[in-house]
């Protein structure tokens, strides 16, 4: 495991060398003050002090347009890739890096291999940046992770003092660091010490609720009223669905004019009515109780039995932009109760 | 061969650009307007693709949509003269919305002239034909839809 | 006590009191959420939770969008005559007031199964205005002064005054009628509504730039969207258990985000709401991406306005303007040959 | 290079027939455009597959053909929404993509050496048709005991595969017992629900199974009769139609529980049903 560390003040050259090869996406604020991924270059000072962006990087893999099928005059085709440029991902946070496992859980295991993602995880280098200053949804640590957990990531960025500590934590991060490696400096055991000491004092700023044992409580309250009561506020919209890094469920549709068309895979969520409904009428999940409850069941209780992970890494987003203010983690309030 | 293919069709041979206008006519007076346009033998623009209704106030905003995203350059919508709907009003509550729609997508950066409504009875094949003649000569001037239209 | 504190005492008072003497088996308001500039609806049904309500200004929410679902929707006429409906007692601020009245009018909810319990709404804050005004550092708590000024408290026990109108919601700063009128009690003395013409500067200000400076400035406006249908779910006047815009049998527009489809999708839905919508500005509070989901509607009202000289809301009984028609009205949009 | 998930094979309409008197339901035979792809499509009854029209979509159906019955697959559609309608409205020769096999099979491992019964109705048939024409192949036939097939529609010109229907009623290694709840004047066979039927002849639990397919109201009335005659859950075997997408265990829409019925199912015993929510 390499560690290195770079001068926060030759951030932007080592971004730029990355450019050469590579599309590389870096923090930047949009008009209305919320972080995001946008293309290099970008000029001034990198800005490392949000607190997540707006949206999580999932769309990097699963994007929400994604061609499966072209048809042109009755033949059917697979689409051509884009770009196989390679593309590098800077200062994504923690959590949302965890949220790729999952992602890769749905997409990549067994033997229905999603050629799509996978080509698109293949091509994609993410470096993690450890935050310091987690915000007031945020909880990663309630569900196993924390500010410096970045397993999914291939380079671990944590900021200290003046410089960047950068962990290679995969062969793809091996080979970035090295093809950087004349702009890095060995990282001295104070920097290490000094990362992790930051990285426990981030955590320290988090409040925890438990999750543990959720998996057996939910599969034991399938049909406790507080399903109810709970999902009363939901207005059904998709919002936390698709701001979630590790939702991923998607509606497929068909699109053709004249012959030409082509196969669509776009986001979908549980939440929504339709998503369920037979043709005949009949609906499995009829009202927003099981709908709600089924968003809950999937990332704490399926995905445990089926993955071995809770599909929710704690980036609060869900909570952050829930219209009717809801907030997931009041499920776990009842946990232990 | 449907009606989006047809379309279609006249898109592919884009070197030579002709107007495609799908037309909305109330079954009682302008589709019987056209069809007198017709057997009177007049000549109108052949550009225009009409789709029959039972009566102007059948139209949503949606099919006009859905025309301009499936490529059409222009469109028409006729029904009876105020005062002779085959259902009494229809026309007139389907004058409001027309009027709002085609003001809302003027507002929104569409050219005013690729959407359009009027009148036109059973009687006037004369005027069905001397209107088809403005509304594709309006969106020749304007040139291709390339704002609404979907790309595939 | 400040005005708020003092409507929010006669507010658990009122509710307690209507739920003690049967009066309602719902009462619907706005209580403590997980993240101080935000809150979650309450349903409250016993007069012991009358003191969970909150009134403060992020009681931004249009409790209305509830209140559909609330009713049990008769399947006929012979149905609805037997039919035990609950009574719910409900807050309602000016906007929400005229949904109420909207929803009646339209005959999805029964004004004689309605206790509405007005408050005179002083402007609701935008908890993105509010977040944006307080440079990145984290809200602890917010309270408010007797002037109705926000008194936020951040970290390290620093408190950032904040005035009401400079985070005043957008929807907020153009209402012309604050007060409510559909109620069967009022709280507090008549506010002053805004002006007109601030909502016409921004209309004017819209229209007046060239045709294709309106497309591209619209395209840009929806260029975020993410098609999560949060405006639409958010919104009481979206009450039609299948949208148009979510119909399969045709579909109508694409499920992703293909720039022609996010226009269409937002022509419709604006179009759906002309002479609709009460202009509470759930639709823009909903989404995600901070997207002005009324530039279009915005424009639609005032067109019906001034065509037709009808304002949505004012009337239970009145006939909603695109189902009405006068002889008289104007026709010079037509093509004239 | 594993094959595209989302890629169908391409196919081609060879026949169709019509099966009842409504019109609204045709069985479609298809053949692989290449036959490598008919090598590699290996299947057992019970499965589905994803038949793709491009510019109308997919839908899943269960495979109505057996694997004993060569290359060409069959499937029997009802005329419901645009999909089928438009499957419906094609000829033979139309080409048509097949993704698939999808899903389980009937638990053929423990149907070997059992007596079978099957109860069906309406046109759920069709799975059950496969795993019919799979035990009477000359090559499985010695592997299993009796099978008793009770089957019943809403009228005789309900019934799908009569022909076939009419061939198995004349053979001794199968008892076939057709119902229908209106009879007309041709009809001399049983009338009435299949739960009528299956109370009078009282088939015996003792090492069989139960294949059971059909409408809702058809499977709670017949789990009914089944437990009173002594059938245990696990010998309760059922098949679950779920609206999907992808077929392939990911989008979430078949996901009941922790299972997808498109990859876990749509074969569940009754017993793995109870363990599973009712979101069915």
């Amino acid at each position: 495991m390499t560690e290195k560390t770079i001068a926060r003040t030759d951030l932007t050259t080592l971004l730029d060398r990355l450019a050469e090869d590579a599309a590389v996406y870096i923090p930047a604020q949009d008009e209305a003050g919320e972080a995001a991924l946008a293309e290099a270059p970008l000029d001034g000072d990198l800005a490392l002090d949000y607190v997540n962006f707006r949206l999580s990087p999932k769309a990097f893999f699963l994007p929400q347009n994604q061609t499966l099928l072209c048809f042109q005059d009755g033949q059917v085709r697979e689409p051509e890739q884009p770009d196989h440029r390679k593309t590098v991902l800077f200062g994504v946070r923690p959590c949302d890096a965890s949220a790729m496992l999952a992602l890769d859980a749905v997409f990549l295991e067994g033997d229905k291999h999603d050629p799509y993602y996978a080509s698109l995880r293949d091509k994609t280098v993410v470096i993690a940046l450890a935050c310091t200053h987690p915000g007031p949804s945020c909880f990663c640590t309630s569900v196993g992770g924390g500010p410096g957990d970045a397993a999914g990531a291939d380079v671990l960025a944590v900021p200290l003092e003046n410089d960047l500590l950068l962990r290679a934590q995969s062969p793809k991060g091996e080979d970035l660091l090295a093809s950087v490696s004349d702009l890095l400096a060995d990282a001295a055991p104070e920097a290490v010490t000094q990362a992790d000491r930051r990285i426990a004092d981030a955590a320290e700023q988090m409040e925890a609720v438990t999750t543990d044992g959720s998996a057996q409580w939910l599969r034991e309250n399938y049909d406790a009223d507080l399903w109810q009561t709970i999902s009363q506020a939901c207005i059904e919209c998709g919002t936390c669905s698709y701001l979630c890094p590790t939702c991923h469920c998607f509606d497929i549709t068909d699109e053709i004019r004249g012959g030409r068309g082509r196969r669509v895979r776009t986001w979908d969520c549980c939440a929504y009515p339709l998503f369920t409904l037979h043709a005949s009428g009949h609906n499995p999940r009829p009202s927003s109780r099981e709908r709600w409850r089924q968003r809950i069941m999937h990332k704490f209780r399926y995905a445990v039995e089926n993955h071995d992970r809770l599909f929710c890494v704690g980036c609060g987003r869900c909570i952050r932009h829930c219209p009717a203010g809801m907030d997931l983690r009041n499920v776990f309030k009842h946990v232990g109760a | 061969m449907s009606e989006t293919q047809a379309v279609e069709e006249q898109t592919d041979s884009t070197d030579q650009w002709d107007p495609k206008i799908v037309a909305f006519l109330c079954n009682w007076c302008s589709y019987a307007g056209a069809d007198l346009a017709g057997v009177s033998r007049i000549q109108y623009p052949h550009n225009v693709r009409i789709i029959r209704v039972p009566c102007s106030g059948r139209v949503s905003p949606a099919f006009l949509l859905r025309a301009l995203q499936n490529g059409a350059d222009g469109v028409l919508v006729s029904g009876c003269h105020p005062g002779d709907c085959h259902y009494i009003s229809g026309n007139l509550v389907a004058r409001r919305k027309f009027a709002l729609l085609k003001e809302l997508l003027n507002y929104a950066g569409i050219e005013p002239e690729r959407v359009q409504f009027t009148w036109v009875s059973a009687s006037e094949g004369g005027r069905f034909a001397t209107v088809i003649e403005k509304v594709v000569e309006d969106v020749r001037k304007l040139g291709p839809n390339e704002k609404l239209v979907k790309t595939l | 006590m400040t005005p708020s504190e003092e409507i929010e005492a006669r507010l658990r008072e009122t509710a307690e009191q209507l739920l003690r003497d049967k009066k309602v088996d719902i009462f619907l308001a706005h209580g403590k959420a997980s993240l101080p500039f935000r809150t979650t609806p309450l349903f409250i049904t016993s007069p012991e939770d009358a003191e969970r309500l909150v009134w403060n200004p992020f009681c931004a929410m249009n409790l209305a969008v509830y209140l559909p679902r609330l009713f049990v929707r008769p399947a006929n006429a012979k149905e609805a005559e037997n039919l035990e409906q609950p009574t719910i007692g409900m807050v309602v601020k000016g906007c929400e007031a005229r949904s109420v009245a909207v929803l009646i009018q339209e005959h999805q909810i029964p004004r004689d199964k309605l206790v509405l319990v007005g408050v005179a709404c002083g402007g609701m804050a935008d908890r993105r205005k509010a977040a944006a005004a307080l440079d990145g550092r984290d809200p602890l708590s917010v309270a408010e002064d007797a002037d109705g000024n926000l008194r936020v408290t951040v970290a390290g026990d620093q408190e950032v005054a904040l005035p009401r109108e400079d985070v005043l919601a957008v929807a907020c700063t153009e209402c012309r009628r604050p007060t409510p009128e559909l109620v069967d009690v009022l709280i507090g003395d008549g506010v002053e509504g805004k002006a007109a013409d601030l909502t016409r500067s921004r209309t004017e200000q819209f229209g007046s730039q060239d045709l294709d400076a309106r497309w591209a400035a619209l395209r840009e406006a929806l260029g975020d969207c993410i098609r999560c249908n949060a405006c639409r779910q958010a919104c009481p006047m979206c009450y039609c258990r299948e949208c148009l815009l979510d119909q399969t049998t045709p579909r109508w527009i694409g499920a992703g985000t293909d720039p022609s489809d996010v226009v269409i999708y937002h022509l419709v839905r604006a179009f759906h709401l002309a002479g609709r919508c009460t202009e509470c500005g759930a639709c823009t509070r909903a989404c995600p991406m901070g997207i002005d989901t009324r530039l279009l509607i915005r424009k639609l009202n005032q067109d019906v306005e001034d065509l037709y000289g009808y304002t949505p809301g004012e009337s239970t009984d009145a006939t909603g303007p695109l189902s009405a028609f006068a002889m008289s009205d104007p026709e010079d949009f037509l093509t004239e040959i | 290079m594993a094959r595209n998930p989302y890629l169908p094979y391409p196919a081609r309409i060879e026949d169709i027939v019509v099966e009842n008197d409504e019109r609204d339901l045709k069985t479609f035979r298809l053949a692989f455009e290449d036959p490598d792809d008919a090598k590699a499509f290996e299947y057992m009854p019970g499965q589905f597959a994803e038949l793709s029209l491009p510019g109308m979509g997919e839908a899943p159906f269960g495979i109505a053909s057996a694997p004993t019955e060569g290359d060409h697959l069959l499937f029997t559609v009802k005329r419901m929404g645009l999909f089928t309608t438009e499957l419906h409205g094609l000829e033979p020769g139309a080409p048509l993509g097949v993704r698939g096999p999808m899903g389980n099979t009937f638990p053929w491992d423990r149907m070997a050496g059992k007596d079978i019964v099957i109860v069906s109705g309406g046109f759920a048939f069709t799975t059950l048709r496969s795993a019919i024409t799979y035990i009477l192949d000359p090559a499985n036939r010695a592997d299993f005991g009796s099978v008793l097939v009770i089957y019943g529609a809403r009228t005789p010109g309900e019934l799908l595969y009569r022909d076939e229907l009419a061939e198995w009623q004349q053979r001794d290694d199968i008892e076939v017992h057709l119902t229908v709840d209106k009879a007309d004047e041709t009809w001399t066979q049983h009338e009435g629900v299949v739960t009528f039927v299956l109370d009078e002849l009282k088939p015996s639990p003792d090492n069989t199974l139960a294949l059971v397919c059909g409408p809702p109201i058809m499977i709670k009335f017949t789990l009914v009769s089944l437990t009173q005659l002594g059938f245990h859950e696990d010998a309760t075997i059922l098949s679950l139609e779920m609206r999907m997408k992808c077929g392939i265990g990911k989008c979430g829409r078949c996901n009941i529980g922790n299972k997808y019925v498109c990859t876990d199912g749509p074969v569940f015993t009754r017993e793995e049903l109870r363990a599973l929510p009712v979101e069915y």
